[in-house]
């Protein structure tokens, strides 16, 4: 890997691990979705530094165009009630869970770091290979395996995101006022749907 | 194209049932009743028929190179199929009934069902990790949002969202899992992952912990210990209809894939080795499971919640024949590792028709503004009302194990599969009995509130709820308790068959 | 500069956002962590398919992924919703009518 | 066609059961006569048993057709000589239990004829169950019924009791499935096929190791079940809180079952453990005789005393089962067909007073002699059969097992001990009782409520009429009853002896020849046949009166089986 993909490779994680943190840790979810975005738009120099393009754009259309933008418009929709207010409860709980994931991960890390030497290295296009090498990531290479090979996941997915809208739908469409939770039974009628 | 669409009949199926009631739903007017629910019903029945005549035309034939690497069509996933559009076709009686009841009917419901349904079949066609991933996110989003149905209630928001949470950072355990075996193997489909095991060219580290991972993931799905914490309270919020879709479907498929995976993809030595791979892992899970889910279901005082922790032990129970099947495969022993594996298919079978009846008497028992979520509200509703007593008593004693149901050929199986592999795993299996001899405590207090508490005169009664659709549930549900429960020869034929062919 | 640093890069990540996940109380900080975590994993894919690089599977399982990622973030968000309708917050803790 | 007769003494009581479940609640005596025109059909049926030449040995009227083939599992059923009179006493005294009930039991009456039904037709099937999957199935279906019959019907603590009596009996139960499923996959292992048949397993030779866990596994199951001291404390309360017929069919019957899952299937499959844990397991059933009788004595309520003396009892009949000679055995199988005569009738009884005066205590009653003396007169008797005096069938009974125990070869060298701690028994047995009989009947009449007591009435008597007459033709004529089992016990006998020989010879897993299983079908090839006659002929000069060769036959079989 040359010196500009070792820059961008340092860069984009540092980038990412500061913003993974700051989102987090912010009180503010609209703070904390704007950091989001920055980490995933640093996603997107891992990627490149790992030559799959199609990956990267991708990553910012949809998750920085859409679900970072869905978060931010359900935040809004929300209010001020959506900061976190101090809560005094579980603090014990938290910190070990903290603790707790951070230590795991970090064996985690180790291990794979230390299994390192046991994999290939990077491979690298031999001088004179074929387009098929040099189209490692591209869009032709990556649009072939992805709607020809893998053609059913993708059918699924269609199928799967229609589960996700209607079932959006089910959960949220309407007003809805609460019922009691003392008499479970749903005594009113649903609001208007 | 169509010997692809009739080789996945089922799926198509359901998918064609989902299309209908939302085009149904969509063009009716607004007063307009709509019998969604026999239209989802007889979907499901049509899937369910189409795997069975999959099944006995027994076709072989390869499947077409794109489909091949992710979806396969062999008789576990047909079994499983049927398993579940089974029981697919007697919740959406039990929904039919019960959100009439309640006032709560919406043609999404149906929809997202279909579809929910469907993700839980691909995922027990599913040969691959990314039709795995997308099948169980299917499923999952489906039976999220189906939690949430009922959104004027508090409790059954607040379960789904916690079900969402836990669920989804689930997934993202068993998506790292799966990272960490493709990174190990370079592969992707379970079988080419095994070869690379196999043969050595994997990363032994990586695989380990992609395997632990993975467990992990699918442990969470199956609502194993210490992976329970969202089922009790998803379980008391949801709409009953919806409970008992999400303890027997999501249930059901999330074991087959677990199955599916474990044998297909995690069969090499080193990691299926009895005391130091995934088995010992399982083994804990299934101990811890029956522990803490006996135990805790006993202090419950309602119904539903007690269910939850009686399907956390009922996992425990289907996770000793897991242990079964990596024992006897060590050993070498191909029949025994099929049998156990086919107990437990069995066994996910009979789970599915008891707890379906004993949800559909808990619908049958409550009506409009008068659900019936705890002990209290059963108090001699056995006296009262003697039919929905005896559904209930027949799905509680199934539940239990008890002769002659579905439950305890559903144990008797799993058992002897335990035995068989040799002494190794009786201190296991007498952990398990006396764990279901537990179990019996708070399924005989169903029995006990129903038959021999009198309830005081103030006290609000329940009052059954009529409907005919229910009643079917209840009626289909009650057979299949008794077929497997009498007369299981057959049943375990196709199942050992199943487990053969994977 | 081998695979070593992108795995660390992604199990690290994966463990920020699992911490985020088990500390907050917020479920939209919730959902953000989880966000992460996927993306976490997606690294891990990609970079291994770098190093594996005579399919590209790992890429396209990574675009799955975030197809996926956004389906759930549209029902969760939805859920979450309807949480604040009834709850008017969006902290986890509030959700106390279960369990008794 | 007659081999049918089992299966359909099965089939009639739930046939019975089906057909009242569908009848109109309303008609309160059709359930009524309805339940017991069923159950009497059963009784006639079971009669007709006693017309096979019981002078063979080994089991007749034998059905076996596959259940669940996959794994041997097959519907088998069979009789023989120790099997018989139980299947009897349970077609006999299911009627005569239910028909007491009707006297008290007034809610209900639709579920709790359904109850009794279904619980006869378990009852049977598990005594002629011969195979163990099938037997496991029977064992278990009685519990529902009891359980509710107990929960309903019961006292006021009866959902302690039923929970109870419930529990104890499952765990027993499942730790024995465990023992069936291993045993199952040993025989599998040995010839690769499986077989859940008694006949099968049964030829299944353990190591002393595993002989000892698979039996400890049954005798827990069955001695829940007996119950045997430490196991009983679920007797005394599902006794005291059961509707009178329940405790009735609990005592009488329900019983049994353990002491017949112990000589049925525990002693023939493993031999070896039971030869070891022999004089342990008769030293116990010595305690719950001494331990139940000392409570007996110490109770102030009538129906716990009865229900303590039955630990006492069947004490005894663990006692004569594990002496391992003729004498014993087959008074201990007598004696379990006394005790469901007398305890069964004493609980009818206790019932009876029950009804008039809503108290069970002791306190309570006294100089009931001059108020009721017809029931007095029954008391006494079925005291008196209880006790064990000569002339009623309680004293042949204990006699046999007495007198087994003393020539006891498996019990030595305590037997003597042992005949001398169970006969404190028999003497601690009339002191309770005739306790109990002094407090109740005898001196003035101390409580102004007993003054106006009505003497039992015709429908009472009915009920207890066929057990005093059995009271009197056991007593008198108790070769009528001991000729039907004689060969099958000795058979039973030998049989076991030559495979704790066999067995002993090599402690290792092995398949014991055919001639060694239990529970084969009775010979229908001459050769055997001609075998049986020359056998039975032997017997012959042993005299007609096999109570008094009791002692014989014992130090006979001593010499006989010496090792």
């Amino acid at each position: 890997m040359n010196t500009s993909g070792l820059m961008l490779f340092w860069v984009s994680a540092a980038v990412a691990l500061g913003s993974a943190v700051g989102t987090i840790s912010m009180r503010n979810p609209l703070r904390a979705a704007v950091s989001l975005l920055i980490h995933i738009l640093s996603l997107c120099g891992i990627y490149l530094s790992l030559k799959a393009h199609l990956l990267a754009t991708i990553q910012v259309l949809v998750y920085a165009g859409a679900v970072v933008v869905l978060f931010i418009f359900v935040i809004m929709l929300i209010g001020p009630t959506a900061n976190e207010q101090r809560a005094p409860r579980a603090v014990g709980t938290r910190i070990l869970g903290a603790v707790g994931a951070l230590l795991s991960t970090s064996v985690l890390a180790f291990t794979l770091v230390r299994h390192d030497a046991q994999l290939l290295p990077i491979p690298q296009c031999p001088p004179g290979a074929g387009a098929e090498c040099g189209q490692f990531g591209g869009v032709t290479a990556v649009g072939a395996e992805l709607y020809l090979g893998s053609m059913v996941p993708f059918e699924l997915v269609s199928i799967l995101l229609t589960v996700a809208i209607v079932g959006a739908i089910a959960v949220a469409k309407g007003k809805t006022t609460a019922t009691s939770p003392k008499n479970e039974g749903p005594t009113t009628p649903e609001g208007a749907a | 194209m169509l010997d692809l669409i009739i080789r996945f009949s089922p799926l198509v199926l359901v998918l064609v049932g989902a299309a209908a009631v939302m085009l149904a739903d969509a063009f009716s007017d607004k007063g307009q009743s709509n019998d969604l629910s026999t239209v989802t019903f007889w979907a499901f029945v049509g899937a369910s028929g189409g795997a069975i005549g999959l099944w006995v035309q027994g076709d072989t034939m390869a499947l077409h190179p794109l489909v091949a690497p992710f979806l396969a069509a062999d008789p576990m996933a047909l079994l499983l199929d049927a398993v579940i559009a089974g029981a697919g076709a007697i919740t959406a009686l039990l929904a039919g009934a019960y959100l009439r009841e309640h006032q709560m009917e919406r043609g999404e419901y149906y929809v997202v069902m279909l579809l929910a349904a469907f993700g839980a079949m691909v995922l027990v066609h599913s040969t691959h990790l990314l039709s795995v991933f997308v099948g169980l996110e299917t499923m999952s989003l489906g039976v999220y949002s189906l939690a949430a149905f009922r959104r004027t209630s508090p409790r059954s928001v607040e379960g789904a969202m916690k079900y969402f949470l836990l669920g989804s950072f689930a997934a993202a355990l068993l998506l790292f899992g799966m990272a960490l075996l493709y990174g190990a193997t370079g592969e992707m489909e379970l079988a080419a992952i095994a070869t690379a095991l196999v043969e050595g060219s994997a990363h032994n580290t990586l695989a380990l912990l992609g395997t632990a991972l993975i467990t992990a993931g699918l442990a969470f799905k199956v609502g194993a210990v210490p992976f329970h914490m969202w089922s009790p309270d998803v379980y008391e919020g949801a709409a009953t209809s919806v409970t008992a879709f999400m303890a027997v479907v999501v249930k059901v498929a999330a074991f087959t894939v677990w199955v599916r995976i474990a044998v297909v993809a995690l069969s090499a030595a080193n990691l299926a080795d009895p005391f130091s791979g995934w088995p010992p892992l399982v083994m804990g899970l299934a101990v811890a499971s029956m522990l803490v889910g006996n135990l805790s279901a006993l202090v419950q005082t309602n119904v539903k919640r007690m269910l939850a922790y009686s399907s956390i032990a009922h996992a425990g129970y289907i996770m000793v024949g897991f242990v079964a099947y990596a024992h006897s495969a060590a050993g070498g022993d191909e029949g025994a590792g099929d049998q156990a594996l086919s107990a437990m298919l069995l066994y996910l079978a009979s789970y599915a028709a008891s707890s379906l009846l004993v949800f559909g008497s808990l619908i049958w028992a409550g009506s409009k503004g008068k659900e019936v979520v705890s002990y209290e509200d059963l108090k001699g509703l056995g006296r009262r009302h003697p039919w929905i007593g005896v559904a209930m008593m027949v799905g509680a004693l199934s539940l239990m194990g008890f002769p002659p149901t579905a439950g305890f050929i559903g144990k008797y199986y799993l058992f002897q599969s335990a035995v068989n592999v040799g002494d190794g795993l009786i201190p296991l299996v007498i952990f398990a009995v006396l764990a279901s001899a537990v179990g019996a405590f708070y399924y005989l207090k169903l029995i006990v509130v129903m038959y021999m508490e009198d309830q005081e005169q103030e006290a609000a009664q329940a009052v059954p709820m009529r409907s005919v659709h229910l009643w079917a549930a209840i009626g289909l549900a009650a057979y299949f308790v008794f077929r497997i429960g009498i007369a299981p020869g057959n049943y375990m034929e196709i199942a050992i068959g199943a487990a053969r062919a994977l | 500069m081998g695979i070593g640093e992108y795995l660390a890069l992604g199990s690290i990540l994966f463990g920020i956002g699992a911490t985020g996940f088990l500390t907050r109380r917020n479920v939209l900080i919730q959902l953000m962590s989880i966000e992460i975590m996927l993306n976490a994993v997606n690294v891990v894919f990609v970079a291994f398919n770098r190093f594996m690089p005579s399919n590209h599977m790992g890429q396209v399982f990574a675009f799955f992924v975030i197809a996926v990622a956004a389906a759930e973030a549209a029902v969760g968000l939805a859920i979450v919703i309807a949480f604040f309708r009834l709850k008017k917050t969006v902290v986890t803790d509030a959700g106390d009518s279960l369990r008794n | 066609m007659s081999s049918w007769i089992l299966t359909a003494l099965i089939a009639i009581p739930l046939v019975g059961a089906l057909f009242l479940a569908g009848a109109p609640r309303k008609n309160e005596g059709l359930f009524r006569w309805g339940s017991l025109a069923f159950m009497a059909v059963n009784l006639v049926l079971s009669i007709s048993l006693l017309s096979s030449s019981w002078e063979t040995p080994g089991l007749r009227y034998v059905v076996d057709i596959p259940w669940i083939e996959q794994f041997g599992i097959a519907y088998k059923v069979g009789l023989d000589g120790i099997s018989l009179w139980l299947v009897l006493l349970t077609t006999l005294l299911t009627p005569v239990a239910l028909f007491a009930s009707w006297l008290s039991v007034n809610q209900r009456i639709k579920e709790f004829a359904i109850a009794f039904l279904a619980l006869e037709s378990a009852m049977i099937g598990t005594f002629v169950a011969l195979d163990l999957f099938l037997f496991y199935v029977f064992w278990e279906l009685m519990l529902v019924p009891m359980y509710l019959i107990v929960g309903v019907w019961g006292g006021k603590d009866k959902i302690y009791a039923a929970l109870k009596f419930f529990l104890y009996t499952m765990v027993g139960s499942l730790l024995m499935l465990v023992a069936i499923l291993y045993v199952g996959s040993q025989y599998h292992a040995l010839t690769g096929i499986y077989s859940f048949d008694l006949q099968d397993l049964s030829r299944v030779a353990l190591p002393y190791s595993s002989q000892i866990w698979l039996f400890s596994a049954f005798a827990l199951a069955f001695a829940i079940k007996v119950p045997m001291f430490p196991f009983h404390t679920w007797l005394p309360d599902a006794h005291t809180q059961a509707p009178t017929g329940g405790s009735v069919i609990l005592a009488a019957v329900m019983l049994k079952l353990g002491t017949y899952g112990f000589l049925r299937f525990a002693m023939p499959m493993f031999p070896l453990a039971a030869h070891y844990l022999g004089p342990t397991i008769a030293a116990i059933a010595i305690i719950g005789i001494i331990y139940g009788a000392f409570c007996a004595w110490m109770q102030k309520d009538v129906k716990k005393l009865v229900a303590y003396s039955s630990v006492s009892h069947l004490g005894f009949v663990m006692l004569g089962i594990f002496s391992l000679n003729a004498s014993g055995v087959s008074g201990a199988i007598l004696q379990m067909v006394n005790h469901g005569i007398s305890t069964g009738a004493l609980f009818i009884l206790v019932g009876v007073i029950y009804d008039r005066r809503h108290t069970r205590l002791l306190s309570d009653f006294g100089g009931l002699a001059a108020v009721m003396p017809l029931y007095a007169v029954l008391f006494v008797i079925t005291s008196m059969s209880s006790i064990g005096l000569p002339g009623t069938n309680g004293f042949i009974g204990e006699f046999m097992i007495l007198a087994g125990t003393f020539a006891s070869n498996a019990l030595q060298p305590w037997s003597r001990i042992f005949v001398l701690c169970a006969a404190t028994g028999v003497i601690l047995a009339a002191i309770y009782m005739l306790h109990a009989v002094l407090k109740m009947f005898w001196g003035p009449v101390t409580h102004e409520a007993n003054k106006a007591l009505k003497d039992i009435n015709l429908k009472e008597g009915l009920a207890l009429a066929p057990l005093m007459l059995l009271v009197f033709w056991i007593g008198l004529f108790p070769n009528h009853f001991l000729k039907p089992m004689e060969s099958t016990v000795e058979q039973y006998l030998a049989r076991y002896q030559s495979k704790l020989v066999e067995i002993n010879r090599d402690d290792s897993l092995r398949l014991l020849p055919p001639e060694l299983a239990s529970g084969a079908a009775a010979p229908i090839d001459e050769e055997a046949e001609q075998q049986a006659e020359q056998q039975a002929a032997a017997r012959k000069p042993s005299g007609d009166h096999y109570v008094v060769g009791a002692l014989e036959a014992g130090s006979h079989t001593v010499s006989a089986t010496a090792r």
